[in-house]
């Protein structure tokens, strides 16, 4: 059972730790500020899930797994708003750039 | 695995921190700061485990509200100057 | 030495960095960033001196044996507040000069100082 | 609760700020600041009396002994000082009423008087404390009020003046927090008696070299020492005049306290003045700002920017009674100390008179006024033959040791120096006396009465303790030579 | 970097970086204090300033040579002061000998709180720490002196107008931070009262505290803000802390011990220091809360109802 525990919570921070630098390749080397905005948005939120859940199995503390589950659900209800938030904010500038030409 | 978990998000964070320094726009920097947050996020709590001592999660809970924030913040206010040239413009 | 300094002199160069800003840049937005970074490095200069090696985070629990010093952090906690404190009031100082002499730069605050007098 | 007299003198005007809030009317705010200031100076009084009859006295706060808790420590120099700042202070919060009504919109009085106790306790802290760490947070909130209180000024540049006064004070702060920091390294103990007994032992090494060289750069910055006195001007200058007065006669002195106080106590005279060339160094900026900033407020045409370079120049002086490190000199520099707060508070506070009635301090208005104004523009004349040193004020007192100090120590150079120096302030006051007695009145100013009683009484209280130090010198000449005593180890 | 919001956000990840610097260095509450303040609050006091004083920097003309020379001269000094110091991490150090083991190994017995630093902070070096919140008073107090402005605004209805067109875009973000703020204030109270326990105490419940105001008032609007906040109560609000904190060492002067023992709250010692801490950590966080308000507040104000903004078109 230990031994399962410890091999699932190493892949989870394995595909974890993918999924971050993916998305790191990707800030660095797509073309446009949408697409960017795409491999983060992604994977930022996957990834830190996968790390944290990594986490939760590797640890056998209550308390330590509560505080765990609580950021883990805050960066699911904040990512992805703020995300929404950016897309948002750099639509309506282009918006107002296209009514000015 | 935790060591390297690790060491990927450091080195996600140097890549956040070259798009942030780079731009060219201003939310490509937005984009970047908050990835950047959510990382250290991240970095915190694996680090509470690399040094045995996981307790201090707090940190990590009060840095993921502390990005957001600041996300909105900047959002907010840029918002202020995209209007104020827009009406400038206007008139 | 190399090894057992280098973490100091890191420190020393990203003070010079905020000290530099303060003092050479012309904008007074800039020059509070730059006191701030130059408090911060101070900030990451004691806390550098308050790790001991093996040492854990200054809080009790059983069975540890080696803490790290907490005087630092509560000196640098303090200072903290002072920094703060201090870019609170220069912000709003910078607020009011640009509605009294309509910009922020040093050297354009000073021509329309001279023509004053 | 005699036992309790250091830490009440912090904290009675420290808690009275906030509670200021609570009051509704800025009429009362000013009677309870009074009250309060008042308070103070009773406490710093039966201070001095305990000090001087007992000895040292050290107080445990939180009971925790002092390596570990912060105990203050009040000997004869930090009894002196306690007894300066709030005299100075209760004096000058006299005129504050009239004064501000003038200078400051009404709804800021409240905040004003807040801000004015604070600044207050805040220099009460940073003499009365024994640890080096406490001296920082409290040299913080002194300065943090100190560039509101001067950005309340009525002329735009009071914003200016005050931004880089922000600038210059907080990287002054810096440089003290590094030093503190690199004592602190070398010996493991931020409390300034215990760091004194332990640098001995690491005295040789180049970090306590550093750290005593950025504690004495950061606190001349604060001091306004000569060439870092850029700031010091036009924060006078522009700054509201009651402001100015308190200022002028308290901000710098506890600076010089707090040089004293780490060349002196903490690092041992053996490292300070022996290892480094400081003694040297010192005096030739000591004259060097004599010189420069006594020109300065020669050239000037606003008679706040004029008595704001002539406390540079005095500054000067005490750092070169302070260079000299014998008792003579120590007690020369804490004797001038002494006697240039009640000057500059005279002039000062005289000069917040001048602006309540003319609303202005350039020379070019002073035409006249010796006929108008006869009562406030004696007193600005007594001050000033003050601060040449003429016999019969404090300012020759102060002059006549500093100089038997100097000769003392065989350097006669620097006796002629000081003495060509008041030459300088000669002509300098003379240029107001000449405004003010010989020229004729500007047209239109007929009107201009005398200042209100509110003014006068303050003022020629400070102008007779002038007169009165001047003549009998027992009692600050005595205080002086016990501190300096204690400083250096010799039992009188 | 001519843009100065581009500098702000750069700033904020340094200020990031130097808390996670912390964490790695042991100093949980410092790297707490150094993420809420200097990431989240100072970040958007300066966002907040150059919406009024402008986003771009002028080119700089001379050649700072002076400058250059000064910083050149400083660092060599440090380096040189360096050389002697002891090594990184070494435990030898003096700093690990003289004051600090006490603290460690002591004050379990004398004042009963597991976090050492809480325990330094709040009763050893109590004092500091009530100079640390008077500061913060004293910025209060400076920033209401220079930022208060009559009551009479320029033109209410433009403003509001154009804060509105800024909030109705913000739907989601509404519905989002609607469900994050009672668990913000809840977070608040944890971090208050677990502070000596773990990582936390009244400063940093403070801020947190203060941080969902000011996410409330961006997302809603000035207007809205102050109706649920009355300006002159929070003024009482923050004068009541500093009070609060002074009056635990006015009663144990009354009782005859020294100024801040908390040891004469009780007929137990540690218990008297316990209670002492929890209160003195109430009346930071009281403070620091009202007075970062204020602060954001008066900011917020002066922009709105500012001169210099009066001819201009929103």
């Amino acid at each position: 059972m230990d031994t399962l525990l410890q091999v699932s919570s190493g892949l989870f921070l394995l595909i974890g730790s993918f999924l971050c630098l993916s998305g790191g390749v990707g800030i660095l080397r797509f073309p446009d500020f949408y697409t960017r905005m795409h491999a983060v948005g992604v994977t930022d939120t996957l990834a830190t899930a996968m790390i944290l859940t990594g986490l939760i199995l590797h640890n056998p503390d209550f308390m330590v797994d509560v505080k765990l589950v609580i950021i883990l659900l805050m960066t699911l209800f904040i990512s992805p708003t703020a995300s929404h938030a950016l897309a948002n904010a750099a639509m309506h500038e282009d918006l107002a750039k296209q009514n000015e030409q | 695995m935790l060591i390297a978990a690790t060491l990927a998000i450091l080195v996600v964070m140097i890549m956040a921190t070259i798009r942030a320094v780079m731009g060219p726009t201003l939310y490509d920097r937005v984009l970047a700061v908050n990835m950047f947050g959510t990382k250290t996020v991240l970095l915190i709590s694996l680090l509470g485990f690399v040094m045995g001592r996981p307790e201090f999660l707090d940190i990590a809970i009060v840095y993921a509200l502390i990005n957001f924030i600041s996300v909105i913040g900047v959002l907010r206010y840029s918002d202020y100057f995209t209007l104020k040239r827009n009406g400038e413009q206007k008139k | 030495m190399l090894m057992g300094l280098y973490n100091d002199w890191v420190v020393v160069v990203l003070m010079m960095i905020g000290f530099y800003i303060v003092i050479a840049h012309g904008n007074l937005i800039k020059k509070i960033v730059g006191l701030s970074i130059f408090q911060t490095s101070v900030f990451i200069f004691y806390i550098s001196m308050a790790k001991v090696d093996g040492g854990t985070a200054p809080i009790l629990a059983e069975g540890i044996q080696q803490y790290s010093n907490p005087l630092p952090h509560v000196l640098i906690l303090t200072a903290i507040v002072v920094g703060i404190a201090t870019t609170a009031l220069g912000l709003a100082l910078a607020v009011r000069i640009k509605e009294a002499y309509g910009s922020v730069e040093e050297e354009e605050i000073q021509k329309k100082d001279n023509l004053d007098c | 609760m005699l036992a309790h007299l250091p830490i009440l003198q912090v904290i009675v005007p420290l808690l009275a700020a906030p509670l200021c809030l609570f009051l509704t009317r800025p009429r009362l705010v000013w009677l309870f600041a009074i009250i309060v200031s008042g308070l103070a100076f009773l406490i710093s009084s039966l201070l001095l009396q305990q000090v001087m009859t007992s000895g040292t006295i050290i107080y445990e706060l939180g009971g925790w002994e002092a390596p570990w808790g912060i105990e203050y420590r009040i000997d004869q120099l930090n009894a002196l000082l306690l007894l300066i700042i709030t005299a100075i202070s209760t004096v000058v919060l006299f005129s504050a009423d009239t004064s501000i009504r003038k200078e400051i919109p009404e709804d800021r009085h409240t905040v004003f008087y807040i801000l004015y106790l604070l600044s207050l306790a805040a220099m009460l802290g940073i003499v009365a404390t024994g640890d080096a760490f406490n001296v920082f947070v409290f040299l913080e909130i002194s300065s943090l009020s100190a560039y509101a209180l001067i950005a309340l000024g009525k002329d735009r540049r009071a914003l200016w003046a005050s931004y880089q006064y922000l600038i210059m004070g907080t990287i002054g702060a810096t440089f003290i927090l590094i030093g503190i920091g690199l004592m602190y390294q070398m010996t493991g103990t931020l409390n300034m008696y215990d760091l004194s007994i332990r640098l001995p032992e690491v005295e040789q090494t180049r970090t306590v070299f550093t750290a005593f060289a950025f504690v004495i750069v950061g606190v001349c910055l604060k001091l306004a020492m000569f060439p870092l006195h850029l700031w010091l001007p036009n924060a006078y200058a522009y700054a509201p005049s009651i402001v100015t007065a308190f200022f002028a006669a308290t901000a710098t002195k506890v600076a010089i306290y707090l040089l004293i106080r780490f060349t002196f106590s903490v690092f041992a005279v053996s490292l300070s003045i022996t290892h480094l060339p400081l003694q040297m160094l010192f005096v030739v900026l000591g004259l060097v700002g004599i010189f420069v900033a006594s020109t300065a407020a020669i050239y000037q045409t606003s008679i706040k920017h004029l008595f704001a370079y002539s406390s540079i120049a005095q500054i000067g002086y005490m750092i070169v009674g302070f260079s000299v490190t014998s008792v003579a000199g120590l007690t020369a520099t804490l004797l001038h100390l002494f006697n240039h707060a009640l000057m500059k508070g005279a002039l000062f506070l005289a000069l917040a008179a001048v602006v309540y009635r003319i609303g202005s301090t350039q020379l070019s208005q002073f035409q006249g006024l010796g006929r108008q104004m006869p009562v406030t523009m004696a007193a600005i004349v007594i001050g000033g033959l003050s601060l040449i040193g003429v016999p019969l004020t404090v300012g020759f007192v102060s002059k006549w040791y500093l100089v038997m100090a100097v000769i003392e120590n065989g350097w006669w150079p620097v006796a002629v120096l000081i003495l060509l120096g008041s030459l300088l302030a000669v002509v300098y006051v003379w240029r107001i006396v000449e405004a003010a007695y010989f020229k004729p009145a500007l047209a239109g100013t007929e009107t201009i009465k005398e200042a209100p009683l509110s003014f006068l009484i303050p003022i020629w209280t400070l102008v007779l303790a002038n007169i009165y130090f001047g003549i009998d010198t027992r009692l600050s000449v005595q205080v002086a030579q016990a501190a300096s005593q204690s400083l250096f180890g010799v039992s009188p | 970097m001519k843009d100065l919001l581009a500098v702000i956000m750069l700033l904020g990840i340094y200020s990031l970086l130097s808390a996670s610097f912390f964490v790695a260095m042991d100093a949980v509450d410092v790297a707490f204090t150094e993420a809420s303040v200097g990431a989240g609050i100072s970040t958007l006091l300066m966002l907040v300033a150059i919406t009024m004083t402008g986003r771009s920097e002028h080119p700089v003309r001379h050649k700072p040579l002076l400058a250059l020379a000064v910083v050149i001269v400083t660092g060599s000094l440090l380096i040189y002061g360096t050389l002697d110091m002891p090594y990184f991490g070494s435990a030898e150090a003096p700093i690990h000998q003289h004051v600090a083991p006490r603290y460690i190994n002591d004050s379990m017995q004398e004042i009963g709180v597991p976090n050492i630093v809480t325990s330094v902070l709040a009763s050893y070096r109590a004092f500091d720490t009530f100079g640390e919140v008077v500061v913060i008073f004293t910025a209060g107090m400076g920033v209401l002196a220079l930022l208060s402005v009559a009551r009479r605004p320029v033109d209410i209805k433009k403003v509001n107008s154009f804060n509105n067109s800024m909030h109705e875009q913000h739907l989601v973000l509404r519905i989002v931070t609607k469900m994050l703020i009672p668990f913000i204030l809840l977070f608040a109270l944890y971090v208050q009262f677990h502070g000596d326990f773990g990582p936390g105490g009244g400063f940093q419940a403070g801020v947190i505290f203060a941080s969902s105001i000011f996410l409330y008032t961006m997302l809603f609007g000035m207007t809205t803000a102050r109706r649920l906040i009355n300006q002159s109560f929070i003024q009482i609000l923050a004068a009541s802390g500093v009070l609060l904190y002074g009056s635990v060492g006015v009663v144990s002067l009354l009782n005859g011990k020294n100024f801040f023992d908390y040891s004469a709250l009780s007929s137990d010692p540690v218990a008297g220091q316990h209670l002492g801490i929890l209160l003195i950590e109430l009346g930071v966080g009281i403070t620091v809360a009202s007075v970062m308000v204020i602060i954001f507040f008066k900011f917020a104000d002066r922009r709105d109802y500012s001169p210099s903004n009066e001819n201009k078109d929103f």
